[in-house]
């Protein structure tokens, strides 16, 4: 049994490893810096990082109270609201990318006031951060609640007994204990959002992130030119993936 | 003081029913009973965690039911210790002071003083995980006392040990608790522990505190069956009252007839202690209302004492008996002896 | 402290619910029958819907063995193993398209083959099915470490000394008792697949599957019918998330 | 018959050293240590899961080092029972039949006849969920015992249950044992659980059998002073050789003189288990060869049975003593008695 399922095995693995083996030693340095680091890649780049880190501290800022919230208090609704929390996980992409235009574009009431606010959903900066943040909510969310339900209550039922309210526990105990998973899942939202093409091709087109500029430019240029730009990109993926399993302690 | 009244809670599948406890300063109490029982329900109850459907807190005199748990000053000691790991054993120890706005000056001194009451200083610069079970439980011990609660709430800080850590650190809690004289609420399921720890125990089952009282009133009576078989009765008997004779009360195991100086129903439980049984070589001067001959059918070596049953017609009798005795009556399988068990010893429980 | 914590989760739920609830209630049937039912978008549908099943079953064949060794045998190199695994988690959508086509278009060696076997890649079925199988691989194979992991192994031990073989024991305890995770893998792959557009776009765009077309319809018709043709896909994705959560008994 | 020779095993942090046992057929063998001995390792490398380093395993008489589990016909029992949760009762007991092919109508009488034997038939049609603690460890036995293998492994069949389940547990399994005579080797840390059963003992540290025998062999000369604290004794000393005399040894513990039968070198521990001290109202006829005089320090109540320390000469001495002694001799603290401990429980411990 064991030599047909280490073949099978086998098989799956070469199915991941060959293709990115393929593109990253298929292509040449010339071409790496032709393509991939032009001041139009360059530029791509920059707003897809840029973006995705926006998305992310603001999925820090609103995704630490709400899975605080999930692991240390019972209410009615709690099982509905995990299962909303991870709702993107299943949204097909350009779904969720015409949701969010449906929902916020300048001429819906919500969306006229954002867009009076310069924060524009359609073909602007604040699209790209709205989608990126969109699709990486689980994955923020998630890493959240696995990380304070790591805490032992005991620890914090303990400070609250020498004299620490409720905030004091959370800021001295809970949060620093939780601390590995809040990077954990800071990476992840991140490594999300910079991987986010097919909403984006709804949302924001322009200003042209770097998966953007790859799809044009495989549909302009063909393969050749699209695998050199999207070196870079696959070696900052590679590089956060890295990251994320050393936090996590490895998985 | 603490003193619980009526006190009720519901959560989930644990429960407490109408508890009523108090607890005087500087006692030391322990309250036992099986997993599920809801010991631990009751201890996060007193400090604040778990809000009660019904009854009271009352701490000090003063209700406490509606405070939360760091306006009480009860220190808790959950079973893992609960170290903070992400700081020292010095910070462990002085978080309590830190949130009670102490200068640093003070806080040293404070954890100075405590951490040589435990015999910890050499271990303050450490984190918790580079500690044992021991050495956690002192710095634990420690964190709790430095802030001079109002009691502390141990939950089976004993349990998870080895048995050889386990009764080092039983004697440890036991002489700082002479030293300082601190007040506790000590929850444990091993009952050997209770008898050497508490000034008074209490006994829950299902939510309920079913039994308290010093350990000697516990078993010497203990009321209930389960109270019985949980502070170690062997001889439990079904009975029948038939009658009473001189003041006594006349029961019967099966074929063997026996007096009691307590009163019951006609059906009931019978429980003779082990240490009850006495076995004697000659018939000497007796004060036992009961004296019957039984047969060895059995000898367990147990806990550096033998246990020996005894069938007396039909009925099985254990006895407790030192290696001395066993070899000064040349106690073997097969043998007869008188045996005696007082009036006194031959508990009736009606439940 | 808890009422600030409750306001910014509220937010973020709501960036969740509202985007989807305008999608689903701002659509008239009639939109929907017209768009999201006519003959073009239920080709699209089935497309879609066979290929994720497709490369599901061969997820199914291939992880299943790679998931018993990562949990069953200590081998040098399994950490790699399991990180190889949850690469695609981090690889851009679009590079993912990209490497796909780099390894296996039909004018590399391995392609050749496959193409002269009836499974060219460009713009193919085969093509669909290899995409969406190499984005569900971790979400396949993550779930099967989980249930694999779960089964004690005391269990395999006592039925090993009991007279039965690793592959009995497998096939016998193993297996059954991983079954709710079997499903949940399933069910997880099978809706990753169908939310994937952008390596699509790249690897195959035709046959159009229903993820392509809403693409199409949103730069050709606008907003108003790209909506519309995505509500059967969503409703569907809603559907296995709900399908998800109960054999995952919640999570 | 089972024999393991010089068996080595190394698996990250547990660790097998040269271990050698030989276990006769239908012999009752416990094997005792604390956690992280290695006993579960010791079990599986028996089994077949782990494969030893160095070493043989020897089933009946043929060198099974190399076999794998299936083909060693070794019923495994480990701590949670691990029954089949997706299976029946009945099929989990009938899993070892029906890999060996049995057929249906003999996997039936089979079946029945085990659990008639285990008193489990009403439980058949049962899912081992819906099973109590004591329900299941039958079900694992009759699992275990109906494919009549060459020995039952059982680790740690007892713990992880209520004190009073446990003790039925006990008697049940040796009353199954009696009965059907199975060979087998149980895994405990539990010394009372150990000197219940075994018929024969073996004491594990870090990966070594440091102690086998008979629980007498063990209890009275444990030779090594972990050993000696694992199975309990309480009275363990720092002596000091000083001579001979009369063919004994004389060796002094601080102010104390005792005479020992063992020899020893220098400096040595000394050991006295706390029921070798005997105590005597008055001088009557004593053969023990050390006789002095000592003061109650303290009295505590240790299951069924009093452990009386007293104080010679600055040495302190535990004795258990039965509630019987204790009201006889009167004794209570601060009161003088005479004790005596025979020359064979001076134990001297050269390790």
């Amino acid at each position: 049994m064991i030599q047909g399922f280490a073949a099978l095995a086998l098989l799956l693995i070469s199915f991941i490893v060959v293709p990115l083996a393929s593109l990253l030693l298929g292509t040449s340095s010339q071409e790496i810096v032709k393509y991939g680091l032009d001041s139009e890649a360059l530029y791509a780049l920059y707003i897809g990082i840029s973006a995705s880190i926006i998305a992310t501290v603001l999925l820090i800022i609103s995704g630490v109270p709400l899975a605080y919230l999930l692991t240390r208090r019972d209410f009615k609704g709690r099982d509905l609201i995990k299962a909303l929390v991870d709702l993107p996980f299943v949204i097909p992409h350009g779904v969720a990318g015409i949701a969010l235009l449906v929902a916020f574009n300048s001429r819906t009431p919500l969306g006229f006031i954002l867009s009076n606010l310069g924060m524009k959903l359609e073909d602007s900066f604040w699209g790209i951060v709205s989608v990126m943040a969109f699709v990486s909510v689980p994955l923020m969310v998630d890493a959240l609640i696995d990380g304070f339900s790591g805490v032992d209550t005991d620890l914090e039922h303990v400070a609250r007994g020498l004299g620490a309210s409720e905030s004091e526990t959370f800021w001295r105990i809970t949060l620093p204990l939780a601390s590995r998973s809040l990077v954990t899942g800071s990476l992840l939202s991140w490594a999300r959002g910079m991987s986010e093409v097919g909403a984006l091709l709804i949302v924001a087109y322009y200003p042209k992130s770097i998966n953007v500029l790859i799809m044009e430019r495989f549909w302009t240029y063909g393969l050749q030119v699209a695998k050199a730009t999207a070196i870079p990109l696959l070696v900052i993926s590679l590089t956060t993936f890295v990251l994320i399993r050393r936090f996590s302690g490895r998985r | 003081m603490i003193e619980l009244r009526d006190l009720c809670v519901d959560l989930g599948e644990f429960k407490l029913d109408e508890i009523n406890l108090s607890v005087k300063k500087g006692e030391y109490i322990v309250i036992m009973g099986p997993s599920g029982a809801g010991k631990t329900l009751l201890l996060q109850t007193i400090l604040g965690i778990v809000k009660p459907r019904k009854g009271r807190v009352i701490i000090d005199g003063r209700n406490a039911t509606e405070l939360p748990p760091e306006k009480r000053n009860l220190s808790y000691v959950p079973q893992n210790y609960a170290l903070f790991p992400h700081m020292t054993v010095y910070d462990n120890i002085a978080f309590g002071l830190r949130i009670r706005g102490y200068k640093d000056l003070e806080i040293f001194s404070n954890v100075r003083e405590v951490s040589e009451i435990m015999g910890i200083k050499y271990l303050l610069q450490r984190k918790p995980s580079k500690l044992s079970g021991g050495e956690q439980q002192r710095v634990a011990l420690a964190r709790a006392l430095v802030v001079e609660p109002r009691a502390l709430l141990l939950d089976e800080p004993l349990s998870a040990l080895d048995k050889v850590i386990k009764s080092e650190l039983q004697r440890f809690l036991k002489k700082i608790h002479s030293k300082i004289g601190f007040t506790a609420i000590h929850v444990t399921h091993d009952f050997l522990e209770a008898s050497y720890l508490a000034d008074r125990m209490a006994i829950m089952y299902d939510g309920k505190i079913v039994r308290a009282g010093t350990l000697d009133d516990i078993i010497t009576y203990p009321r209930d069956r389960r109270v019985a078989r949980f502070v170690g009765g062997e001889n439990i008997y079904h009975g029948k009252i038939i009658g009473t004779k001189g003041g006594l009360t006349r029961v019967k195991i099966g074929e063997l007839e026996l007096f009691s100086i307590y009163n019951g129903r006609d059906e009931t439980l019978v429980m003779i202690r082990p240490e009850d049984v006495y076995v004697h070589g000659k018939m000497g001067s007796m004060s036992a209302q009961n004296i019957f001959r039984g047969i060895v059918e059995e000898i367990e070596y147990r806990n550096s004492a033998y246990l020996v049953t005894f069938n007396v017609k039909g009925v099985l009798l254990r006895s407790v008996v030192t290696k001395q005795a066993l070899e000064e009556l040349s106690i073997a399988k097969g043998k007869k002896f008188t045996l005696s068990v007082k009036a006194a010893a031959v508990r009736i429980i009606s439940s």
